[in-house]
């Protein structure tokens, strides 16, 4: 941390400061270092296999499928969630909404910790006898239900169980936290249509998680009693019935909204952006708000488009696949919207801004390609191919790397007070951007041509062995990908400790409240002051006299001296006015 | 401050390094577009590969499941294993573990009667034909060296196959009138004789008994039981006049069906026996697509 | 980072308000501080039910599922004890009762009696949990395990889960009877007995869906 | 790139043709938002327009009205995969598969299969069409159907969910424990193709290969006669077979009509 944030009158031990803090910057930045240690890992693991891929019989099948069932939970639950929700989340909610904190920090600290707990028993699961479980990320039963029988794995299948759990759980708290903090700590004048797209899109994703994951938290609790005590819930025995599809309709259910509970903060990022990076206000706010809440509300009723060929009534395939559809509908909105915001503005292609539209540019290809798969009839043939696996990776990719790293780049002087180098910055994504389509594209490919997934050794098949040159052509891309980000890790750790130091709280220019504060923002953040919110979240482009000088845009509100302390800060600041005045000064200065 | 840039020099190089490694390792199948059954040997691992481990791999992938990981007959699947009456079975273990005496019983083996061991024909015979009326099903589009790389994988797992020596088959004339009514008539007096007791009287309706196995369910103390035959609603194991014939005259290794008890009767009176059966099957054929026609 | 043309890191306006940025506006009067709705507890709590209710429903929706298609379960669902099942659904009741005597205490600030009246609900859900594992314990002894059949293993699985709401409904009481030593809190108590309410609405459902049919 | 489909096959011409129709609609939206795309980036880049517009120009507005075309663009995609699912999944039960084997003078076979770690099993009704009966015959993955058919294949599995994917013949779906799925597909021509199982399974995922070879009428009948039991004046020997030699023969094709058997005559004149 800087200089600045450590003149604290009141002192804290290093532990509490550090490690069992509640202040939710630092909560913030545990989520987004464990998420991005965690990417690490997971990408690592997909080099592993995807280096099978390439060399068939590197890996035994087992090692094969266990690293790629991890890549797949490890990327979505631990890396996903904890930097779009966990990091951005918690270090932005509260200064772009004015708070000093979340509505329950102990509870925020208890939710890293139990998140934490997570990653712990995720870790332990791999190292079990008997190794990871191996049943592909979406835990379908009965594979999963008897993993010692099917896969040898049982103690890793239920220590990654209970690793889903405690993340889910985690994750429960950190949304209720947002939704509190949202629906109470807002500043005066900050309406729920003047909140930054960015909140709104995270408090939708928090209700989105808690009303889709509670389903997926019953069925893991019958995957466990079916694995434990030896029920049939979702496992068929001789004289005894369950259901599998049970399952997958629950896991669905979830599987879905979930989507959408990482693409919403990653759509935010992507609008705080670009309408800083074009000096345009948001075209269609307020619309874009009631897009995000109908595909909300939509994202419940199209979970099955997942099971066209796994045994549900063709009928019912009928209506969701329509649902399927009419979903794209807010989805191309917002992207519309998007498109909009920049046509008509002054684009300046920095390090966020390139990334930011790298994503877009990808969001456009993962959402078309999602058309063959929802359309019913196209998905008998893609089901399970690589197709899926390259739709996938165009949306989820798109969110969790690109438009996390975009976000990075974005707040990064905001969360550290130093800066990552900008001309990195570009080679970065410009590289990233390459190396990612090298990998990614192929797969629509091999897709067509009927290669289905999580296949150890495609030399099996007569018809796919000439493909095998495409999986090397996807390994080598995947090295570089990797690569780069490996470089890109160092840089990241170097400029947290040693990077040029910002001068402006304010370098992008832009609107929101979190600008207003010092980077970074000092513990409760606004010290003795407080914003008080007069505009909307994107007033850019503005023609007033200050346009002359070269401000084009209204920061939404402005800093106010607080009349008298509250207490908290009071007593954080050591009860005196002066002092901490001249604390706000040095972190500014 | 441009300590970014010698990074990714190094990571460059590094990737480089292993890209030109992966490069090097480059797999392919030596046959070209010729469709088989079971494994393709990748030419990379060679042809060479050991025979017995790719009887593994083969058993992994297609018998794994019935015959159990240990390959000692404890089914995979929680189902269990049932015959097309509904009646659980186990499979064979080739290892010896549930047998009493450590034993592998072979059913279809041309030593006779106790005979342990099947020699590598049977087994080849076994795995293409399948065992009907249980879910053995017929691997019959397997290449023979798959069939060879099978054997050897199931020789591999028990150590009595060392000093087991394949007799040559007997040879086995069928005769020319095996469906002929009288043979029918002899046979149905020869099964009144000697086969009722286990067996039943299908004709009459008298069921078959159980008779237990020699061997244990794995990891308990309960022998198996088996029940005989039942000719008219239940399909024999192998069909074929030649393997029911063996199967009369050598005996069922493991369970009571003791050909001693009939050694007098002469090839001949077997081949009655065999035509016997033979009508029972289709006449149960016929009545259960009776039955199927009036739903 | 700061490239001509391209970045937007410009620094005219620090220049510009040299002494801090950005520019204090005024003194904010204390009366308008924050914009606060609800209590917040209770906002967090709220939505902390939503997603239990979901769980239940989706356990509750699975058996009848299954019921629809398993048909033994009426046979197997004779087998339950329903003279225990009626005792337990009755201390249930009971806690609720004392719950709404407590949360009535707490607002009219009678400390001690909502204090009474909380250990007393805390009580029905210990006695609740004991009678349920002698429960379990008849059943078991008669060779009715979660793997037996459809019925018990959502027996089993339903009032298990149940049973440990019901454990954590009493230890969020005892936690609230530490708390409220220390510090009276109204909504700590509204939120306890809340949460007591919502497992005994639970229960209200499973005692026919297990015992009655 | 997709696999030739085999020839005639009714499912594989209405699945490759919607497949067809929504990847040139994706292509050509995708290509043509990609163009607006890099014009917009180039036309408002910084050095060109330094100010940005407080408003969207009103042509801009308009294309809101864009994603109108869009939801009807989509349906217009999925029209014809409404009528191709109907035609796959929910018309196509057995008696009108049956009706128009005979309207067009075509076979009709059923199959049931298994799926089990790591092989598909073939259940075939044997000579009387009737399963359950002392004639069925199991083979193991390998799946023989006659040409110029109908097959309906009834799909189960006995441990674990599996997929029974004809790459060839564009037919996929899912074969679940404890519950019948079927599928159906025409044959017209003989031919070798590759099953696979395209939902995870286990270790052995990629191996769990199977083997459709579509045979001419002739070979069919031989094939069910020859695996049928019980039915007179078919008798099978497969003792020579134990002799070696002439039977280790490579192709399959070769040795499929009568494999490894040898008619009574023969036999009797050793």
């Amino acid at each position: 941390m800087s200089a600045a944030s450590s003149a604290h009158a009141h002192e804290l031990s290093f532990w509490r400061k550090y490690i069992f803090s509640t202040d939710h910057k630092v909560i913030g930045k545990q989520y987004l270092l464990t998420g991005l240690f965690m990417a690490l890992i997971g990408g690592a693991f997909a080099l592993i296999f995807r280096w099978n891929l390439a060399n068939p019989g590197t890996l035994t099948d087992k090692q094969y499928l266990m690293f790629v069932t991890y890549h797949g939970s490890i990327m979505f639950f631990w890396v996903a969630m904890p930097i779009l929700l966990g990091g951005f989340g918690n270090l932005l909610i509260p200064l772009m909404i004015g708070a000093r904190d979340m509505a329950f920090p102990v509870l925020n600290m208890l939710s890293y910790w139990t998140f934490f707990l997570s990653v712990v028993l995720l870790v332990a699961s791999l190292l079990v006898p008997g190794g990871g479980f191996s049943g592909g990320w979406t835990l379908y039963p009965p594979l999963s239900a008897i993993p010692d029988l099917y896969m040898g794995a049982e103690p890793g299948t239920i220590l990654l169980l209970l690793a889903l759990a405690l993340e889910f759980a985690s994750m429960l708290m950190g949304g209720i936290n947002y939704v509190a903090t949202v629906f109470t700590m807002r500043v005066k004048g900050l309406t729920f249509f003047r909140l930054p797209y960015f909140v709104w899109m995270q408090i939708l994703a928090a209700f989105l998680f808690m009303l889709s994951v509670t389903p997926l938290i019953a069925a893991v609790f019958l995957l466990l009693m079916d694995i434990l005590l030896g029920t049939h819930f979702f496992r068929v025995t001789a004289e005894q019935a369950g259901s599998p599809v049970l399952f997958q309709h629950l896991f669905w259910f979830f599987g879905h909204p979930e989507v959408y509970v990482i693409l919403f903060p990653a759509l935010g990022i992507l609008a705080e952006i670009f309408t800083s990076q074009a000096r345009r206000p948001l075209f269609g706010y307020r619309t874009l708000v009631w897009a995000g809440i109908i595909a909300g509300i939509l994202s419940f009723l199209v979970w099955a488009h997942h099971q066209f060929v796994a045994g549900i009534n063709p009928y019912s395939a009928i209506g969701f696949s329509i649902l399927t559809v009419i979903i794209s509908v807010p989805f191309s909105l917002m992207l519309i919207y998007f498109g909009i915001t920049l046509a008509g503005g002054s684009i300046r292609f920095s390090a966020p801004m390139i990334w930011a539209l790298g994503a877009y540019a990808m969001f456009i290809i993962g959402g078309l390609t999602g058309l063959p798969l929802g359309a019913l009839t196209s998905d008998i043939y893609f089901h399970d191919t690589y197709y899926v696996v390259a739709h996938f990776h165009y949306t989820v990719f798109t969110i969790v790397i690109l438009s996390s790293i975009a976000g990075i780049y974005y707040w990064f002087p905001k969360f550290f007070g130093r800066k990552l180098p900008e001309r990195f910055g570009k080679w970065h994504a410009i590289l990233t951007l390459i190396f990612y389509n090298g990998f990614a594209f192929p797969a629509f490919f091999l897709g067509m041509a009927g290669h289905p997934r999580r296949y150890a050794d495609i030399l099996a098949y007569n018809y796919l062995e000439e493909f095998q040159w495409v999986h090397q052509l996807m390994t080598i891309s995947t090295i570089l990908l990797f690569a780069v980000q490996i470089v890109f890790a160092f840089v990241f750790i170097r400029s947290i400790f040693a990077g040029e130091q910002v001068t402006d709280p304010n370098p992008w220019r832009a609107t929101t409240l979190e600008w207003l504060a010092p980077s970074p923002p000092p513990h409760l953040n606004w010290g003795d002051t407080q914003p008080v919110v007069e505009h909307g979240p994107y007033e850019y482009a503005v023609n007033g006299e200050l346009a002359k000088q070269g401000i084009d845009f209204l920061p939404q509100g402005k800093l106010y001296r607080l009349q008298k302390l509250p207490e908290e800060v009071a007593h954080h600041l050591g009860g005196k006015g002066e002092q901490s005045e001249s604390e706000v000064e040095k972190a500014t200065s | 401050m441009r300590t970014w840039w010698l990074l990714s020099l190094g990571a460059l190089v590094v990737v480089v390094l292993i890209i030109v490694g992966a490069l090097l390792k480059r797999p392919s199948y030596p046959e070209g577009d010729v469709v088989l059954v079971g494994k393709r040997v990748r030419a990379s691992g060679g042809q060479s590969a050991d025979l017995v481990e790719r009887g593994r791999q083969l058993y992994i992938a297609m018998c794994m499941t019935c015959h159990g990981r240990q390959a000692n007959g404890l089914p995979v699947t929680p189902e269990g294993l049932r015959t097309q009456v509904g009646e659980p079975i186990l499979a064979r273990d080739f290892t010896g573990q549930t047998h009493t005496a450590g034993k592998v019983v072979f059913k279809y083996t041309w030593q006779g009667w106790g005979g342990e061991f099947a020699s590598d024909e049977d087994l080849k015979h076994v795995i293409r034909e399948g065992l009907r009326g249980t879910p053995m099903p017929g691997f019959e589009g397997l290449s023979e060296e798959d069939l060879d790389a099978l054997v050897a994988y199931i020789k591999s797992l028990h150590p009595g196959w060392k000093t087991f020596q394949s007799p040559s088959p007997p040879s086995v004339r069928v005769p020319s009138d095996l469906d002929a009514t009288h043979r029918i008539e002899e046979g149905r007096a020869l099964f009144q004789q000697k086969c009722v007791t286990c067996h039943g009287d299908p004709e009459s309706g008298r069921p078959p008994i159980a008779q237990p196995l020699q061997w244990y369910y794995p990891g308990t103390d309960s022998v198996l039981m088996v029940t005989a035959r039942d000719f008219l609603h239940e399909p024999l194991r192998l069909p074929d006049p030649v393997d029911v014939f063996r199967t009369i005259r050598k005996g069922i290794g493991g369970t009571t069906m003791n050909p001693q008890t009939w050694a007098e009767l002469t090839d001949d009176q077997i081949w009655s026996l065999v035509s016997y059966i033979r009508y029972l099957q289709r006449q149960g054929q016929e009545k259960k697509q009776l039955a199927q026609n009036q739903e | 980072m700061q490239q001509e043309g391209s970045g937007v890191m410009v620094s005219s306006t620090s220049a510009a308000g040299a002494s801090s940025y950005p520019p204090i506006a005024g003194t904010l009067p204390e009366e308008q501080y924050e914009w606060r709705g609800a209590p917040v507890a209770r906002l967090a709590f709220w939505l902390f039910l939503a997603g239990e209710i979901i769980i239940l429903l989706t356990l509750i929706g699975a058996s009848i599922f299954f019921r629809l298609t398993y048909p033994g379960w009426n046979e197997a669902s004779s087998y339950t004890n329903v003279v225990i099942s009626t005792i337990n659904t009755l201390v249930l009741l009971t806690g609720s009762l004392t719950a709404v005597l407590a949360h009535h205490y707490a607002f009219a600030s009678r400390w001690a009696l909502a204090r009474l009246y909380l250990v007393l609900t805390m009580l029905c859900g210990f006695t609740f949990l004991g009678i349920k594992v002698f429960e379990y314990s008849r059943e078991i002894m008669h060779g009715f395990l979660p793997n037996t059949n459809a019925f018990w293993m959502f027996y089993y699985g339903i009032t298990g889960i149940h049973g440990l709401h019901v454990l954590a409904g009493s230890l969020i009481i005892l936690g609230v009877l530490f708390y409220i030593r220390k510090k009276p809190s109204k909504y700590a108590v509204e939120n306890a007995a809340l949460y007591w309410h919502f497992v005994d609405v639970v229960w209200l459902y499973i005692f026919p869906m297990f015992y009655l049919t | 790139m997709r696999p030739d489909l085999a020839e005639g096959s009714e499912v594989g011409w209405l699945v490759d043709t919607a497949i067809d129709i929504v990847t040139i609609g994706i292509i050509v939206v995708g290509v043509l938002s990609f163009i607006i795309f890099i014009y917009a980036l180039i036309r408002y880049r910084r050095t060109r327009q330094p100010f940005a517009l407080r408003e969207a120009p009103v042509w801009l507005r308009r294309i809101v009205y864009l994603d109108i075309a869009v939801l009807l663009f989509d349906l217009t995609l999925l029209s014809f995969n409404l009528y191709a699912w109907h035609e796959i999944m929910i018309d196509a039960d057995d008696q009108y598969l049956l009706r128009k084997a005979q309207e067009e003078g075509a076979g009709f076979v059923r199959v049931q299969v298994v799926g089990r770690q790591f092989f598909w099993a073939f259940i075939y009704p044997g000579a009387d069409q009737t399963f359950g009966t002392t004639d069925d015959y199991t083979t193991g993955n390998i799946m023989i159907v006659p040409e110029n058919s109908y097959v309906v294949v009834d799909l189960t599995a006995k441990d674990v969910l599996h997929s029974f994917f004809i790459p060839e013949f564009r037919v996929k779906y899912d074969a679940i424990p404890g519950q019948r799925t079927r599928v159906w597909f025409k044959t017209t021509e003989p031919g070798t193709y590759e099953i696979a199982c395209a939902e995870l399974c286990g270790d052995k995922h990629y191996d769990m290969r199977a083997v459709l070879r579509v045979v001419s009428q002739e070979e069919w009948e031989a094939w069910v006669a020859r695996r049928s039991n019980g039915v007179p004046g078919i008798v099978s020997g497969t003792l020579h077979a134990f002799g070696g030699g002439e039977h280790r023969q490579k192709s399959f094709s070769s040795s499929l009509s009568h494999s490894g058997s040898v008619s009574v005559q023969e036999l009797s004149a050793n």
